[in-house]
């Protein structure tokens, strides 16, 4: 039973904490930069379900983000539905979007896959710039008087806030709850040896296309609710392939596989990078030190954080998922 | 009654080589039937072709009176066929026991995770794994994981088991604790249909042998009958050694 | 003489340097099974090596390509040392993240000295006129210089000794071990020599259009769509298969917006990729 | 002890002064590193100079105080979703009184969620797109003229030139550059011009070979189009090498740099529509003329300024006045200001709408048209050459 585990205790608290201090302290500065925080959480947990359980390198994940702001503002803006059930239905396409385009690609194995992955992510911008109903390239953009109807602006951005930390609760949720089910026991044997699995009786192709759609949906639902407090949204900062490829830095970072180790790697990654961006003397340079410290973890602790902190402490993996 | 397993009449090819040719043969309940034939005779494409690793291109294979010709191998195995690897596949960073738990887990019965770990300890006590259940697969010996591999397909919960090569690379003691288990498996009710090239174990466990060569059946029938068939000994003529263990047999 | 005429020619002459650097890609693909991520932040130090070379000695640019090459293969044996040589071996997942930390360190060291302000290498070399439509110098000039590089680099592989290890370790890596091929040695070389190839196709580039340090970026991806389309390890392959890249944009630009044209492009290499899992040109065997 | 004297009499004067004096913090962030780089810079530095006048004179005096200028700014990427947390630092933790839009309108749309959400005045500038007055804010100023006045100047000039021309539309795929070249194209059929060719190209286009082709087999004789600097200069020097034979060709916002000259003869004949030139000589109401505002600037960043650093200077001018006719740094006060504000400065004349629909807008300011052209010692220099009440030099028609 999930309730069992100190884990899923940990992540309620932590989001409840997340939820409540800035609001408490109505310090609004702090809460704009734990939405990137949450943000980089639901983007490396639900990396994770590909990378970490099923060992799929998905280099074009920030796809499903991107659809679920497209299809959220649309629904939201255009359509004038309310923000709840925009970004859920933003969710649901994008996963059945992921379904169908999953069967495809996920013939492909190994770094063939990863290849297939940026092809879809670059096809899908082309494809969302010369869109019309999305505004082309120009993208969509909020009216302030949508904000009117949540009960002004800063309502609405709290709002937003508490939905993005119950997407990022949720999102880690999924991640234990999938860890310790049955489903997840047939992702890992994929992750080990996808033809072993098969003979063993786990229909990979099924379980492969079920959570690569799993893994679309909470990123389009955070996605719908970030480019509605964004105000807008183009194909250049919907589909950035250098946030993909951030978020596979946040989970090695953190250590692939693990609940903790991926939202610890989105958490910290984010966090550096606000504080390299912002310091003067350091901001010509975040990338190289970015850089460097991933180059660190690949080549001398590929488990990540987690994987250290196993190392040193091995009755860790009991708690720590 | 009707055979456990029916293979008839299968073929395939990859490429411009005939793996297998128009093999037939069938398989009891209870009943353990060993495969033999020089290396390349195309052993283990016929498993491959009867567990639905390979698509045959002719020929149909039924299974319990079901037809599996084009199942894939995941659905062979929840009819009940499960099967060992000859090079082994274990899943390198799970624990002894999960990778156990996944055969019980997705096999026959399809149990849930908690059943599926209760069957998995009993089949990590049967082969003799019980003390390893919570190491890594990865630093497991050759013969733990042949071992490992067996209890997996055992957890499955399979009416018949495919073992491909389990003793080879095994010393003396490890074979016959080896042995052991397969004759534990058949007692418990088991079929097995299983690749070997140790001719004294096989020559002992089998109950009947089919022989492969060049992808065509040479023959079929009890140890000691195929042990003394001409065409088996000279299909052998390559490889003395065996032909001598042959021949030590009669 | 048509527009689809001269598009095509366009296509076809801008394709050779699409295979070019596809060929530096595939080469260490093929070689030794590492998909290399500072191939485009190498072709973007290429244009910036073609530039500063330029400033310093304004000759004929394209005699710039000889120093740009053995520099390339000291960069290249320098980040083989950084990033893959501790990988090998290990899964494909960390030599791909270990080429791209070192893909974000070059690209940060580079935005910190170069900015993100577009350079130009200003050398113009006279183009020949048709009609309405004029070739340009310096296209006519690239195209030749790639097709002249992949040819050597064909000779080097199949005629020199250390060419012939190069393709017996991409075969079988340890039966060339075994044969006192020391495969380190080897790796590192192929390594250094895919380097070489992608910063030279950055320096041609750097002759045809403005770039910013950022600029590798859009060449990686067309090669990653060139080497998909040629299989891994055939240098001609993936020169042929990037003249076949940019016949199709050619051929079909005149027809459609420009602006479709990625969605064209990313979605045959993702629907080659699934339907050919081996290449195009490589025969599939089971 | 006599030599101590002196530098104690400082300090204590500095001491003193700074304690009368207090600090107004504006806030805004740039483009130092990502795609909007080159013209993010120019903006910048027109803040710059503005500031360093500004507190060289003792500050904005206003209500009775004197407010030294401070500015705090951050690296924006060129990236929207960074603009938003960098606007929320400014405002929440720097506290910034007011503040400056990034550069490019699809960023300044991005900050002015923000900083409407917070009831802090921004100016912006460097974004001329008009649709983000629409959405309806209170405290967004535009300096720029909107996008859809930018080609209507052209398309008049050209009118009188060749009233037949088949012209091809060639453009950024970009917030900005779509703003001003749909109402150009409905603006050119309503003239009678024949619009032979338009097609957008992806912001990071370097190779317009395909684009060119189809120009060619169009046979247009005129082309408008562009975006910002990389892909315009680009687009100026392949034509050049494609030898089109083109008799116009008018570029957005990437002619006006003074990189433009690196083109070589690829950028004789170009157009650009200006926000402001050097030679244009308002007589200005407030503030510096316009060839004092140019020699200061040339005299601190060693090279003219575009206008993008004008439009930066003059959006410091304009708040400094609103300031000092409110007399009070309160937000809805200055906004009050900027409201009634209808004023010429050496950039031109300013006035935003008030009106609820598209309140900020700016509706003041009028383009003019400078073309690069060759003077007799053959050096490129940058001609106004509409409106014609304005120029210094005639128009080159056609190129060749």
């Amino acid at each position: 039973m999930i309730l069992r585990r100190p884990v899923f205790w940990l992540i309620l608290i932590f989001a409840a904490l997340m939820a409540f201090i800035p609001f408490h302290a109505n310090d609004v500065s702090m809460r704009e930069d734990l939405i990137l925080v949450a943000i980089a959480v639901i983007l490396a947990s639900n990396l994770n379900l590909m990378i970490g359980y099923t060992g799929y390198v998905n280099f074009g994940h920030i796809v499903f983000y991107g659809l679920g702001g497209y299809v959220g503002l649309y629904l939201a803006t255009v359509r004038n539905w309310n923000l709840v059930p925009a970004s859920l239905a933003a969710g649901v396409v994008v996963s059945l979007f992921a379904l169908m385009l999953g069967m495809g690609i996920l013939r492909l194995r190994g770094a063939y896959f990863a290849l297939a992955t940026i092809g879809v992510l670059l096809a899908v911008q082309s494809f969302v710039a010369n869109f019309d109903p999305w505004g082309r390239s120009t993208g969509l953009y909020v009216d302030f008087s949508a904000y009117e109807r949540l009960g002004g602006a800063r309502h609405a951005l709290w709002m937003t806030y508490f939905l993005v930390i119950g997407v990022m609760a949720l999102s880690m949720i999924l991640s234990l709850g999938i860890k310790i089910s049955k489903f997840g026991l047939g992702l890992f044997a994929i992750r080990e040896d996808e033809d072993a699995a098969v003979v063993l009786g786990v229909n990979t192709t099924v379980f492969k296309a079920i959570i690569y759609s799993v893994s679309a949906f909470l990123p389009a639902v955070a996605g719908a609710l970030m480019f509605y407090k964004n105000g807008m949204i183009d194909p250049s900062i919907a589909f950035e392939f250098m946030l993909s490829l951030e978020g596979i830095v946040m989970l090695m970072l953190g250590g692939k596989g693990t609940v903790v180790g991926a939202a610890l790697g989105g958490g910290l990654y984010e966090k550096l990078r606000s504080y390299l961006l912002t310091s003067p003397k350091l901001s010509n340079f975040q990338l190289v030190i970015a850089g460097g410290l991933l180059l660190l973890v690949v080549l001398f602790a590929p488990g990540g954080l987690i994987g250290w902190l196993y190392r040193l402490v091995p009755r860790a993996r009991k708690v720590i998922e | 009654m009707t055979p456990l397993l029916e293979v008839s009449g299968v073929s395939k090819r990859f490429g411009g080589l005939l793996a297998v040719s128009d093999v037939s043969f069938s398989l009891g309940e209870r009943e353990i039937l060993g495969l033999i034939g020089p290396n390349g005779a195309g052993k283990t494409t016929l498993f491959n072709v009867v567990n639905g690793v390979y698509k045959g291109d002719k020929g149909t294979v039924k299974f319990a009176g079901e037809d599996i010709t084009k199942c894939s191998p995941n659905q062979v195995v929840h009819l009940g066929l499960a099967r060992t690897h000859q090079i082994v596949k274990p899943l390198q960073d799970m624990t002894v026991l999960e990778n156990v738990t996944v055969g019980a887990c997705f096999g026959r019965e399809y149990l849930a995770l908690k059943p599926a770990r209760k069957v998995a300890l009993e089949v990590l006590e049967r082969v003799g794994l019980a003390k390893s259940a919570e190491m890594s697969a990865r630093s497991l010996t050759i013969a733990g994981k042949k071992r490992l591999e067996v209890a997996r397909a055992l957890a499955a919960r399979p009416k018949l088991l495919l073992l491909d090569e389990v003793l080879a690379g095994l010393n003396p003691t490890e074979i016959t604790h080896m042995i052991g288990i397969v004759r534990d498996i058949r007692d418990s009710g088991i079929s097995v249909f299983m690749i070997e090239h140790v001719m004294q174990a096989i020559m002992s466990l089998s109950d009947r042998i089919v022989v492969l060569s060049f992808g065509q059946k040479l023959a079929e029938g009890r140890p000691e009958e195929v042990a003394r068939d001409p065409q088996v000994i000279e299909a052998y003529l390559g490889d003395p050694d065996i032909a001598e263990k042959l021949k030590e047999n009669n | 003489m048509s527009g689809i005429l001269a598009s095509m020619i366009d296509g076809l002459l801008i394709g050779s340097v699409y295979g070019l650097a596809a060929m530096g890609l595939s080469l260490i693909w093929g070689v030794m099974d590492v998909i290399n991520l500072t191939h485009g932040s190498v072709i973007a130090l290429g244009m910036f090596g073609m530039y500063i070379l330029f400033a310093a000695f304004p000759v004929n640019a394209y005699f710039l390509l000889l120093p740009i090459l053995v520099a390339g293969l000291l960069l290249g044996l320098v980040i083989y040392w950084i990033s893959v040589h501790w990988v090998i071996g290990r899964s494909q997942l960390s030599s791909l993240l270990s080429t791209f930390a070192v893909n974000m360190m070059i690209i940060g060291i580079g935005t910190a000295i170069w900015s993100t302000s577009p350079y130009n290498v200003n050398f113009t070399l006279r183009g020949f006129t048709v009609g309405a439509y004029t070739f340009t110098g310096n296209h006519i000039a690239a195209a030749t210089a790639a097709v002249i590089i992949a040819l050597a680099l064909e000779l080097f592989l199949y005629r020199t000794r250390p060419g012939k290890a190069i393709r017996a370790v991409a075969d079988n890596r340890e039966a060339a071990e075994l044969m006192g091929i020391s495969s380190t040695m080897v790796l590192a070389l192929a390594f250094a020599i895919g380097i070489a190839l992608a910063a030279s196709s950055g320096a041609l580039v750097s002759t045809l259009f403005p770039f910013t340090i950022l600029s590798g970026a859009g060449y990686q991806m067309k090669s990653f769509v060139v080497t998909v389309l040629a299989g891994l390890g055939k240098p001609l392959g993936a020169l042929a298969a990037g003249v076949l890249l940019g016949l199709l944009e050619g051929a079909v630009t005149p027809f459609i917006a420009v602006s479709w044209i990625p969605l064209i492009e990313f979605g045959l290499f993702v629907v080659v990729l699934v339907a050919f899992p081996k290449g195009i040109f490589t025969r599939a065997t089971a | 002890m006599k030599r101590l004297v002196l530098p104690i009499f400082l300090v204590v004067a500095l001491f003193v002064t700074t304690g009368f004096a207090q600090n107004l913090t504006l806030g805004f962030t740039a483009s130092n590193t990502g795609a909007m780089n080159v013209d993010s810079l120019e903006q910048k530095r027109g803040f710059e100079l503005w500031r360093d006048q500004v507190n060289a004179a003792g500050g904005i005096k206003a209500g009775g105080k004197s407010y030294k200028v401070q500015f705090v700014s951050y690296d924006d990427e060129s990236n929207p979703k960074r603009v938003q947390q960098l606007y929320s630092r400014l405002i929440l933790q720097d506290k910034a009184d007011f503040l400056f839009s990034p550069y490019s309108s699809s960023l300044t749309a991005t900050a002015a969620i923000v900083t409407e959400q917070y009831e802090k005045i921004m100016l912006t500038t460097g974004a001329a797109e008009g649709k983000t007055y629409t959405l309806g804010n209170h405290y967004l100023f535009q300096m720029f003229t909107p996008g859809a006045e930018y080609l209507k100047g052209v398309l008049d000039m050209l009118k009188t030139k060749d009233p037949k021309a088949a012209i091809a539309f060639v453009y950024e795929d970009a917030s900005f550059s779509v703003s001003v070249v749909n109402p150009a194209k409905e603006y050119a059929q309503k003239l009678g011009f024949n619009v032979a060719f338009s097609e957008a190209y992806a912001p990071n286009t370097t190779d317009f070979s395909a684009i060119i082709d189809k120009v060619i087999a169009s046979k247009s004789t005129i082309l408008l189009g562009g975006g910002h600097y990389a892909d315009g200069s680009t687009l100026a020097k392949q034509l050049y090498e494609h030898k089109v034979q083109l008799k116009m060709i008018t570029l957005l916002v990437a002619p006006d740099s003074d990189k433009w000259t690196e083109l070589g003869d690829a950028a004789v004949g170009v157009i650009v529509p200006s926000q402001w030139e050097p030679q244009s000589a308002f007589k200005p109401q407030y503030g510096p003329s316009g060839a004092d505002f140019a020699k200061a600037y040339t005299a601190k960043f060693n090279a003219p300024p575009s206008y993008e650093s004008a439009g930066g200077y003059a959006s410091g001018l304009i708040l400094q006045r609103a300031i000092e006719q409110a007399g009070s740094t309160d937000s809805a006060k200055v906004a009050a200001a900027l409201n009634a504000t209808d004023i010429t400065t050496f950039y031109g004349r300013s006035k935003f709408a008030t009106e609820a629909n598209q309140h900020g807008l700016q509706v003041g300011h009028a383009m003019v048209l400078a073309q690069w052209q060759k003077d007799k010692s053959g050096k490129l220099v940058k001609q106004v050459v509409w409106p014609l009440a304005a120029k210094s030099a005639n128009l080159v028609y056609p190129i060749h």
